[in-house]
C-alpha cells in the first residue's frame, strides 16, 4: 500500500471516522439533544461521501464556462443538495419531538425517561420484588 | 503533496477534531457553537470538493436556521448534558469494529478523484455533454435537480412538506397566542435594531437574486427559501416574534407551505395536458429550450415558496412555546 | 501567494477552534464562534481564486450576511432565554 | 511591468491580511480575559479580513468578482464589530466583569465557568 493509495482513500477513511464518532455520539450518550447533533454529524460524514466520490482531479465545478474542460460529476451534488435540506426539515422534527418529550417527561435524559415509564407500568421502583 | 490534497486534508482533521469536541464537551451550548463550526467546515471541503451548490446549501442552512433552532431547543429544555451512568466499552467496541468493516470495505473503492471509477462513467457524462443543447443553462446541477430529475425533486420538497406538517403537528397546540401585554424585545439594543434594518434589505434582494440566478451560477430554490425564512427570522429575533406574526401571520405561512408544492406538481399536471410526460417541461414554451426554462422557473419557485414557509412556520412553532419555569443554572 | 494567505487562515482557525473548545465562558465560545465565521468567509473567497474560478463568491457573501443570525440569537438567548418573546406582566424593560 | 506592480501591491495587501489574522487567532488564545480576548480578535479581524478582500480584489481588476468581494467587505464591515458589540454588550450585562490587575487577579473571579 504505497502513499498514492494512502491519499487515495484518506478522504473515505476521514469520513469513516466521522461517521463512527457520529455513530458513537448517538449510541452512548442519553442526552437527546446530543443524539440529534450525533446524527448530524452522521449524515454530514454520508454528504461527504458522496460528493468525495463526485470529485475528478483536476476538474472543476459543474457549471459550464463555454471552454472545454473536466467537470465533476453533478450527479452526486443534486443529491445531497436536496438532502441537507431534507435533513433540517428532519433535524427541526427530531427537535420538536424532544421539546415534547421534555413537556411530557420533565427530563430529556434517556435514562430518566426509561425510569419514568417503568415505574408508571410496574409501579415504583422500591415496590418491584428481586 | 498538492495544494489542493494539503487543504483537503486540513479540512478534513478540522472536521474530526471538531466532531470529537462535540463528543467530549457536555455543555450543550458549546455542542451548539461547535456544531455551527462543524458546518462552516464542511461547507468549505465541500467548495473545495467542486460542489459550489452544495456548499451553498449548507452554507444557507447552517449559517443561521439550524443554529437557531438548537438554541430554541435548548431553551426550551436545558443546557447541561447528565454524565453518562452506562458503561462506554460496549458502543466502543461496536463502533471500533464496524468502522474496521467500513474501512476494509474502502480498500477496493476507486481512488480519489480517479476519473475512470465507476461513478463517472455511467449517467454523469449525459448530463455533462447534452445540458447545453437540451436544457440550454450552464448550471448542470440546477438542470438535473430541475429537470432531468424532477420527480426525485419532488419527492423531496414533499418529504420537507411533510417534516413541516410533523412539527406543527407536534408543537402547533402549543404555541402561545397573542395575548396583549406588552411585548419585550430588543428595545434598548439600539446598535443592533439599526444593523438589522440595513441588513434585512440585503439578505431579501440576496435570496431574490439566488432564486433566479440558480440557471447560471450556484443557487436555487432550496437555498433561495432557505435564505427568504432567515430574513424572516433576524427580524422576529430583532423585533419581537408579535411584530413579526403581524408582518407575516402564521396562518399564511401554513398556507404557502402547500402552495409551493401545489405549483410544483401543478407544473407536472400542465405538461400531461399538453399530452407529453409528467414534469416534462419542452411543452410549455415555443421552443424545448424556452418551455425548459418556463419549467425550471416555476419548479424551482414551488421549491423556494415551501423551504421558506417550512422554516418559518418551524421557528414560529420552536419560538412561539412557553419556555420552562427553571432557575436551573448554566 | 493565495496559498500563503490559505495556510494563515488554516492556522487562524485552528487557533479559534481551540478557544472554542477550551472556553471558559459562554461568550469566549460565541466570540470564538464568530471569528471562525469570518475565517471561513476569506477561505472560501481565496479557495476561489486558487482553483481560478472566482465566480463563486456567493457563498462567502451568504456568509457574510447570514453569520450575524447565529450571533443575534445567541445573545437574545443569553439575554431572555428564549427565542420568542418574554412576556411577563411584572417583568422590567431593563 | 504594471502586472508586477499590482501584484506586488496585492501580495502586500494579502500578506498584512494574514499576518493581521494570525495574530488576532494566537490573541484569542493568549490573552488573559474575555474582554482582552475579544480585543484581539474583533479588531484585527474587521481590518484583516477587508485588507484580505482587498488584495483580491486587486487580483480581480473590474469584474463582477471585485462588485462581490466590496460588498462581502461592507457587509463584514458592519456585521463583524456589531456581533463584537453584541457578545460585549451581553457579557456584561451577564455579570461578567473584565480582569483588572496583575496575574494576583488571575484566581478567576471573573471566570464564570460554564463546564
Amino acid at each position: 500500500m504505497g502513499t498514492t493509495d494512502i491519499l487515495g482513500l484518506f478522504n473515505y477513511w476521514m469520513v469513516i471516522v466521522l461517521m463512527m464518532i457520529g455513530l458513537y455520539i448517538v449510541v452512548s450518550r442519553g442526552n437527546l439533544v446530543k443524539k440529534v447533533v450525533g446524527l448530524n454529524i452522521f449524515q454530514t460524514s454520508v454528504f461527504l461521501l458522496y460528493i468525495s466520490m463526485g470529485k475528478i482531479s483536476g476538474g472543476t465545478a459543474p457549471i459550464l464556462t463555454g471552454k472545454p474542460e473536466v467537470y465533476s460529476n453533478p450527479l452526486p451534488h443534486v443529491l445531497i443538495l436536496t438532502a441537507i435540506v431534507v435533513g433540517v426539515a428532519t433535524t427541526a422534527l427530531g427537535l420538536a419531538l424532544v421539546v415534547r418529550i421534555k413537556n411530557a417527561y420533565d427530563t430529556i435524559e434517556e435514562d430518566e425517561i426509561q425510569a419514568v415509564d417503568d415505574d408508571d407500568e410496574f409501579g415504583s421502583a422500591e415496590d418491584v420484588q428481586p | 503533496m498538492s495544494v489542493e490534497s494539503f487543504i483537503d486534508i486540513t479540512l478534513l482533521v478540522f472536521l474530526g477534531l471538531t466532531a470529537f469536541a462535540i463528543l467530549k464537551l457536555r455543555a450543550l451550548f458549546a455542542v451548539v457553537m461547535l456544531s455551527s463550526v462543524f458546518s462552516l467546515l464542511s461547507a468549505g471541503l465541500l467548495v473545495h470538493l467542486d460542489a459550489v451548490d452544495v456548499a451553498f446549501t449548507e452554507a444557507a442552512v447552517g449559517a443561521g436556521i439550524s443554529t437557531v433552532l438548537m438554541l430554541a431547543t435548548l431553551a426550551l429544555t436545558s443546557r447541561r448534558e447528565k454524565a453518562p451512568t452506562r458503561t462506554q466499552a460496549l458502543p466502543l467496541i461496536v463502533v471500533f469494529l464496524t468502522g474496521m468493516a467500513l474501512v476494509y470495505g474502502t480498500l477496493d473503492m476507486p481512488r480519489f478523484g480517479d476519473a475512470s471509477a465507476p461513478v463517472h462513467n455511467h449517467v454523469a457524462p449525459k448530463y455533462i455533454n447534452d445540458t447545453a443543447s437540451e436544457i440550454g443553462m450552464p448550471n448542470i446541477v440546477t438542470a438535473v435537480l430541475a429537470s432531468y430529475r424532477g420527480f426525485d425533486t419532488l419527492g423531496e420538497v414533499t418529504v420537507i412538506f411533510t417534516a413541516g406538517i410533523g412539527v406543527l403537528l407536534l408543537l402547533g397546540a402549543y404555541i402561545r397566542e397573542p395575548t396583549g401585554l406588552r411585548v419585550q424585545t430588543m428595545d434598548h439594543h439600539l446598535v443592533l435594531r439599526v444593523v438589522t434594518k440595513v441588513l434585512i434589505g440585503p439578505i431579501l434582494l440576496f435570496a431574490l437574486y439566488v432564486q433566479f440566478h440558480g440557471d447560471y451560477g450556484p443557487g436555487g430554490g432550496f437555498q433561495a427559501g432557505v435564505i427568504f425564512a432567515a430574513a424572516f427570522i433576524i427580524y422576529a429575533l430583532v423585533f419581537g416574534l408579535e411584530n413579526a406574526r403581524k408582518a407575516v401571520p402564521g396562518s399564511a405561512v401554513r398556507m404557502l407551505v402547500a402552495c409551493g408544492v401545489l405549483l410544483y406538481g401543478g407544473v407536472g399536471v400542465v405538461s400531461f395536458a399538453f399530452g407529453q410526460n409528467y414534469l416534462n417541461y419542452s411543452v410549455l414554451g415555443a421552443s424545448q429550450v424556452a418551455g425548459q426554462h418556463l419549467g425550471i422557473l416555476l419548479v424551482e419557485f414551488g421549491v423556494g415558496l415551501t423551504v421558506s414557509a417550512v422554516m418559518v412556520s418551524t421557528f414560529y412553532a420552536f419560538a412561539g412555546q412557553n419556555p420552562p419555569i427553571s432557575d436551573e443554572d448554566w | 501567494m493565495f496559498t500563503a494567505t490559505m495556510a494563515a487562515l488554516l492556522a487562524a482557525m485552528i487557533l479559534a477552534l481551540a478557544r472554542l473548545y477550551m472556553g471558559p465562558t459562554l461568550y469566549d465560545r460565541v466570540l470564538a464562534a464568530n471569528a471562525f465565521g469570518t475565517k471561513t468567509v476569506l477561505m472560501i473567497g481565496v479557495m476561489g481564486f486558487l482553483t481560478e474560478r472566482p465566480d463563486f463568491l456567493d457563498i462567502s457573501l451568504l456568509y457574510a450576511l447570514l453569520n450575524f443570525i447565529g450571533t443575534i440569537a445567541v445573545l437574545k438567548f443569553f439575554r431572555y432565554r428564549t427565542l420568542g418573546d418574554r412576556v411577563e406582566p411584572g417583568e422590567e424593560g431593563q | 511591468m504594471s502586472a508586477m506592480i499590482i501584484d506586488a501591491f496585492s501580495w502586500a495587501l494579502l500578506m498584512a491580511g494574514s499576518l493581521l489574522m494570525v495574530v488576532g487567532a494566537l490573541g484569542l488564545i493568549r490573552m488573559p480575559d474575555f474582554y482582552t480576548r475579544m480585543h484581539a480578535a474583533g479588531i484585527t479581524d474587521t481590518l484583516g479580513a477587508d485588507l484580505i478582500l482587498l488584495g483580491l480584489m486587486v487580483q480581480a481588476g473590474f469584474s463582477l468578482v471585485t462588485v462581490k468581494l466590496l460588498l462581502i467587505g461592507a457587509f463584514l464591515f458592519f456585521t463583524s464589530p456589531t456581533s463584537t458589540h453584541a457578545i460585549a454588550n451581553a457579557a456584561l450585562t451577564a455579570g461578567l466583569k473584565p480582569q483588572v490587575g496583575g496575574a494576583d487577579a488571575e484566581d478567576g473571579a471573573a471566570e464564570k465557568e460554564d463546564e
